[in-house]
């Protein structure tokens, strides 16, 4: 038990290692590899948090897909980014090695700090509420139509957003 | 119970901590992209929140599934949202958050 | 009937989008508004009590938690009003088809997302149909990609997505108290457990989540960008329905079904509403945009509606439904006027404009009847529903707040009297003269409106007793 | 008698008006014939009406606010009132309009106020009379504001500050519902003992105070007399509005709070009461414009009107309430002659005008009676309603009944020089091809002038049966009191009105004009007879007196101007200079908004978790 502890910890540590990598490194393309890199970091967790279907979900669409929207943008967006935006981001960045440091202190503040955790109460645990997939097919109805509703918005956005403008 | 309640407490240290890069990172940055990533980051904390309840309270069926459905609507957002960024770049040339100030008082 | 609510848009979203049906995009206008009024009808007819249940018989076959109250009805009935007011804006404004397709789209998807957020009865269901509904919205503002639209869309998806953190995270830790995120179970949940630290850090986050959708001062920062920004058609929208619905609808339904309004969150949002209230006219005061100054004004007036809530009385909470209700029809008519106004002048620069009420007389007088109900002027209908929080405000003891809401009466009438002056009054300016009224896809919906108005202040009585009060006393049990 | 003909005075011209509005018209006949038609009408209607009583209550709103008028001797008065002056003023209208611009919107408004008076006049619910007492703004605000180019400045000053004055009297109605749980006019009773009862009478006294045209909610009658060209944007706050504020002050004295004269009240309403009388008479005396004149006119009046009925006593209250409607005539007059004379002469300047007395001789002759009217002059009516406030006052106190005097002989020598200046001086330029008004503008005067005359010399007629059964409506006895004036009284008044036509030709002696003649002695009637005995002797000590009076009212104009500034710039500015702060926080970097709303979060997050 403790030793699961332990690893979970570290991952997390690992987690938010990499979440500030991706904060602080100058090039975006590695900043949008960190962000997928710490969303791998957080499938594991989910899987070990006892959340299977959550967490490959979480790694095809977070760690891929987002990755590749993120990475076109990039390429789209820096093939004629000026290099003053890229000095000035660098010379930003240059400040964000105070980030860790923060985090670090934020960590020691909160891990010292105790909040009384008063009631985490669900005891009632039965075999429908366990399954996700019964939940998701029987009761969650209305998030699945809402769920086809923001896919369909999604798509007329990007067939709006992406393409280039006929006039102008 | 106390188990639960102490791995509710350390993660959620966790939680707290992304959730503070990510937010720094959309403060500091002068970048959208970059801004859409401390975004993403933000949500990063959010989705372990939701699983940490799950795990903490033993409801990971109900914590899996709102997990899941905000994946995919976050994904729909950031598709939309850089969607937009590539349209600034397509009409100003640039991603540059300094641009972005025309609408003020 | 509340299924059909939410199935019809998207069915009718999936068939026009099938790639054999092209020859069905040219009459989508037509069937979007069909859809639209279909709605208006249908809810009206069924708060008279008309007709039992339209969609009745349907309803078995697919289970949605969805519950349809006295409330959903007036909301329904106003989302149907402004969609159709923002759908024959749109005809006017947008020439190019295919473009007025993918807008028509939006909005029918938009209405998708306000319909299931007015019906349902669950945290996680009311954060996807809110997103639903916001995402449209992200894509309306920047449907024409022009600069300041872009630059308005951006910030409402930042800001939006701090709203939307803070919403997950209260629901993650509602979550841990309650076994289901319906509203009755939290609400069950809650009452056992009410001095939890985690409990009421969640309820921050939700009121807090909902203060930005709503746009209250301190939280409005994207509003006004966005109002100003976005295309005609879609301002009218925006403002008039899609932010009052996922901002403060949804404050109304979980301040009255989740958290007990008058404690503590009670307070918070009576001292926010007299912020927004005053900071609000006191903007849209200095203001040369039109649209601008309408947006600062909405936020004047959501905070009266956030008085009428925070009062916690049964007659409060019924003036802020029917606040509700008379701003998103006088404020999209005060939307669609400001359409027509730059769809005619080619600018929003109240300092570039003057006596146009002489060459677009339809125009003028419909923006003085929403005026007048905006700034609370007897008979119409924003008059009644202000003097019901007032009175309430006065009822429950809070009689520094109720003198507030008064004077701040006086601040709309200033800012709208500027507005009426620099626009429609006086003088015609020189280069002016060959300006025309709007076309008639603008003025029907505007003369609708104008009428409705009239017509809810006339009829108040029966309006007022046998829908308003009820849903009042409906909400706080 | 029906009761659903008490609606018809108020639906039918608000109807009619609403109707008219729309039509643009270029001379505008039709438009004066339906707002004659529709004055005369109502005028008819409410004669009928007259002498009978009558209620209607339809239940309209919740939280008691129903559709309840109730006609009885008081309310039918002030009916008949109103719609006689609106009668005589669509008459004038009709020539005075002919061919000017915007005549639709005017004849609108017009016909809307009317209405909209009735409507109050007769409404016996709080909440209802507040409706049309609020609407009434609707129209003031469009009279103003179609006059000129800079009229908007002027309105929205007025629609300020009566605004403002509406919102205090909506907080007095809501104390008094707080109060006695009622909003019915008719069952109300407050005692004035309690604080609260106190402030819900200040308060409700303010909103009549405002429509009536007191001291310090004036600023705008002088003004909108100058902005507006057309003269009956003074006749309708002159005579309809002050109708009105009057009629509702009565009605809360007597029926709501039942004024007793022990009370603080009372002496506060007085001493308003002396100081509206004084200061605004002093004003008066310097204007050089002949509306301005009147309207600061119009305000001194209505100190007489509060002060009658502030005393609490039967003989002033009956005084003051037969002063409005004596004022209401006199004034319109008045106004008219002064519409007439800028009809003709093209201008309204008391220097550029002079020796109209040939050529306008019938507007001559009415303002002679009006003004005789106003200053109290005996025969006339003003004289009957100014000593039955005298009586009162003197009841009251000494000190009130001494500034009434004052102000009476201050208003003496002003209409002295105001008559002298236009009617009687040499001619000024470009007057010689003056002509008389026309016939439709010379009716209404003549008959306002003749029932000057009417109601002076048979006063007893109006003081029997519209006033008396109006008090006595209330539970107020009306004692012994027409004509009775008690010799001390009238030959205090004899000696003021002698000592202002004393005065008055002194000052024409030195400076040989009309125009000029009170400028520089404004002495105690008694030293007039030194002066002119010893020009030379008393030399210093008249320059004196007159530099330190000229000084009073020069200083009380700027007082005037600051209060008025007080309204006009300073909320203005305030109000712009926070918005100008709110503004520099939107700077359009959302970075800080979203810092803002997190701090924002963190104390809305804070508050509930304490």
């Amino acid at each position: 038990m403790i030793d699961d502890l332990v690893v979970n910890a570290a991952l997390c540590m690992l987690m938010t290692a990499a979440a500030i990598w991706t904060v602080v490194t100058v090039r975006l393309l590695r900043a949008a590899i960190g962000l997928a890199l710490t969303s791998a970091l957080l499938t594991i967790v989910m899987y070990r948090f006892g959340s299977p279907l959550a967490a490959a979900f979480e790694l095809s669409v977070c760690a891929g897909l987002i990755s590749v929207i993120f990475v076109s943008a990039i390429t789209l967006t820096s093939r004629l980014s000026s290099d003053r935006l890229n000095q000035r981001e660098s010379e930003v960045l240059r400040r964000f090695w105070f980030l860790p440091l923060l985090v670090i202190i934020a960590g020691v503040i909160l891990y010292k700090t105790s909040i009384p955790i008063e009631i985490i109460a669900f005891e009632g645990k039965t075999a429908a509420q366990d399954d996700v997939r019964s939940i998701i097919w029987n009761t969650r109805h209305l998030d699945l139509i809402g769920q086809i509703a923001i896919l369909l918005a999604g798509a007329i956005g990007v067939v709006l957003l992406f393409k280039e403008r006929k006039h102008g | 119970m106390a188990d639960s309640v102490y791995v509710f407490w350390l993660f959620g240290i966790f939680v707290a901590l992304l959730a503070i890069v990510g937010f720094y990172c959309i403060l500091i940055t002068s970048n959208l992209i970059r801004t859409l990533i401390g975004m993403e980051i933000v949500t990063k904390a959010v989705t372990f929140l939701i699983i940490l309840v799950g795990r903490s309270t033993g409801n990971t069926g109900l914590a899996q599934s709102f997990a899941i459905t905000l994946i995919v609507v976050e994904v729909v957002v950031i598709v939309v949202a850089s969607g937009v960024v590539i349209s600034v770049f397509r009409r100003n040339g640039s991603i540059d958050v300094n641009l972005f100030r025309n609408l003020k008082g | 009937m509340p299924t059909l609510l939410i199935i019809l848009p998207l069915a009718l979203l999936l068939i026009l989008n099938l790639p054999l049906l092209r020859a069905a995009r040219r009459v989508s206008f037509w069937l979007c508004a069909v859809l639209a009024l279909a709605q208006v009808v249908a809810t009206a007819t069924h708060m008279g009590g008309l007709i039992p249940d339209l969609g009745a018989a349907f309803d078995p076959y697919i289970v949605l938690q969805l519950r349809m109250t006295g409330l959903s009805e007036v909301v329904l009935l106003a989302i149907g009003i402004v969609v159709l007011a923002s759908l024959f804006t749109a005809r006017a404004m947008i020439a190019d088809h295919d473009e007025r397709f993918k807008f028509g789209n939006l909005v029918i998807l938009a209405m998708m997302g306000l319909n299931g957020t007015a019906l349902l009865a669950d945290l996680i269901s009311l954060y996807v149909f809110i997103e639903i509904t916001a995402v449209s919205s992200f894509i309306l503002i920047a449907f024409d990609r022009d600069s300041d639209g872009l630059e308005g869309s951006f910030k409402y998806i930042i800001l939006s997505a701090v709203a939307t953190a803070a919403l997950l995270a209260s629901i993650a830790l509602f979550m841990m108290v309650s076994p289901d995120t319906s509203f009755a179970a939290v609400r069950a949940a809650l009452a056992v457990s009410q001095h939890s630290f985690y409990v009421n850090l969640a309820a921050g986050l939700l009121l807090c989540g909902l203060f930005v959708k709503g746009g209250l001062v301190p939280f409005h920062w994207w509003l006004p960008d966005a109002y100003s920004s976005a295309p005609a058609p879609a301002s009218v929208l925006l403002a008039g329905i899609i932010t009052k619905v996922s901002g403060i609808y949804a404050l109304i339904v979980v301040s009255t079904s989740i958290l007990t309004v008058g404690g503590a969150a009670g307070e918070v949002i009576m001292v926010l509403g007299i912020v927004s209230a005053i900071a609000g006219a006191l903007l849209a005061l200095g203001q040369r945009d039109m649209k601008r100054m309408l947006a600062y004004s909405s936020v004047s007036q959501v905070g009266y509606i956030m008085l009428g809530l925070g009062s916690g009385t049964a007659l409060g909470v019924a003036g802020a439904v029917f606040h509700f209700f008379n701003h998103a029809i006088f404020k999209s008519l005060l939307f669609v006027n400001a359409a027509a106004v730059e769809g005619s002048l080619g600018t929003r620069d109240m300092d570039r404009m003057g006596g146009i009420a002489s060459k677009m007389p339809v125009t003028g007088v419909t923006s003085i009847i929403g005026f007048f109900s905006a700034a609370g002027i007897p008979p119409l209908a924003g008059f009644w529903s202000k003097v019901m929080i007032i009175i309430a405000l006065w009822q429950a003891g809070h009689q520094t707040a109720s003198v507030v809401a008064v004077l701040v009466g006086v601040l709309t009438l200033a800012y709208f009297l500027s507005m009426q002056r620099r626009v429609f009054f006086g003088r015609l300016r020189e280069g002016l003269g060959e300006i025309r009224e709007a076309r008639m896809s603008i003025l029907v919906p505007a003369v609708s409106l104008a009428l409705i108005t009239v017509a809810a202040g006339l009829f108040f009585k029966p309006v007022f007793s046998k829908i308003i009060m009820p849903v009042g006393e409906m909400l706080v049990k | 008698m029906s009761e659903l003909n008490l609606v018809l005075p108020i639906a039918v011209p608000i109807i009619a008006g609403i109707l008219v509005l729309p039509f643009r018209a270029a001379r505008g006949t039709v438009h004066a014939i339906i707002t004659f038609a529709v004055a005369a009408f109502t005028l008819a209607l409410s004669l009928a009406l007259f002498g009978s009583e009558a209620a209607l209550s339809v239940p309209w709103a919740p939280f008691g606010l129903d559709f309840s008028l109730r006609l009885y001797s008081f309310s039918a008065f002030i009916l008949v009132a109103a719609a006689g002056f609106g009668t005589l003023i669509s008459l004038y209208a009709a020539a005075f309009m002919r061919g000017k611009e915007k005549q639709n919107q005017f004849y609108g408004y017009f016909l809307l106020t009317m209405g909209l008076v009735n409507g109050a006049v007769l409404s016996d619910n709080l909440l209802l009379m507040l409706f049309f007492w609020e609407g009434l703004l609707v129209p003031l605000y469009g009279m103003i504001a179609i006059g000129s180019e800079k009229s908007y400045r002027t309105a929205t000053k007025a629609l300020i500050i009566v605004g403002a004055s509406d919102l205090c009297m909506m907080l007095g109605i809501a104390m008094v519902y707080s109060i006695t749980g009622t909003l019915t006019i008719s069952k109300v009773s407050v005692a004035t003992g309690s604080a609260l009862g106190s402030a819900a009478f200040i308060l409700m006294a303010i909103g009549a105070f405002s429509k009536a045209g007191s001291i310090p909610f004036h600023s705008w009658i002088p003004d909108a007399a100058r902005a507006a060209a057309l003269p009956f944007m003074a006749i309708l706050p002159a005579s309809l509005e002050k109708l009105l504020g009057i009629y509702f002050l009565s009605r809360i004295c007597l029926d709501l709070f039942a004024l007793t004269p022990d009370s603080w009240l009372s002496v506060l309403l007085m001493a308003l009461g002396c100081v509206t009388i004084i200061i605004a008479v002093l004003m008066a005396l310097i204007q050089k414009e002949y509306k301005r004149l009147l309207s600061y006119h119009a305000i001194s009046q209505v100190g007489y009107m509060v002060l009658g009925i502030g005393t609490a006593v039967p003989i002033g209250i009956m005084g003051g309430i037969f002063h409005m409607i004596n004022h209401a005539i006199y004034k319109s007059c008045l106004f008219l002659t002064g519409g007439a004379v800028e009809h003709r002469a093209g201008t309204t300047q008391l220097e550029k005008l002079g020796g109209l007395r040939a050529a306008m001789p019938v507007t001559c002759i009415c303002f002679l009676v009006a003004a005789a009217s106003i200053s109290g002059v005996p025969p006339f009516n003003g004289f009957f309603s100014k000593e039955m406030v005298y009586a009162g006052a003197l009841e009251r106190g000494p000190v009130f009944y001494i500034f009434a005097v004052i102000g009476s002989f201050f208003t003496a020598a002003s209409f002295l020089k105001l008559g002298h200046a236009v009617y009687f001086d040499r001619k000024g330029d470009g007057m010689e091809r003056v002509r008389e008004a026309s016939p439709a503008m010379l009716i209404p005067m003549v008959a306002l002038a003749l029932l000057c005359v009417v109601f002076g010399v048979w006063n007893a007629w109006p003081l029997d049966t519209l006033i008396a059964p109006s008090i006595a409506a209330s539970g107020v006895t009306p004692g012994e009191t027409h004509g009775g004036a008690s010799v001390f009284l009238v030959v205090m008044t004899c000696v003021a009105l002698g000592g202002a036509i004393l005065n008055h030709l002194s000052g024409y002696h030195i400076t040989r004009r009309g125009f000029t003649a009170v400028d520089h002695i404004h002495e105690t009637p008694g030293l007039s007879w030194a002066y002119e005995r010893a020009e030379n002797r008393y030399n210093d000590i008249y320059d004196l007196g007159k530099r330190a009076l000229v000084f009073c009212a020069r200083l009380l104009m700027k007082v005037d101007r600051a209060v008025d500034w007080v309204f006009e710039r300073l909320a203005v500015a305030a109000a712009y200079a926070t918005t100008a702060r709110l503004r520099a926080l939107q700077t359009g970097n959302y970075s800080l908004y979203i810092v803002l709303c997190l701090a924002g979060a963190a104390a809305v997050v804070a508050y509930l978790v304490q």
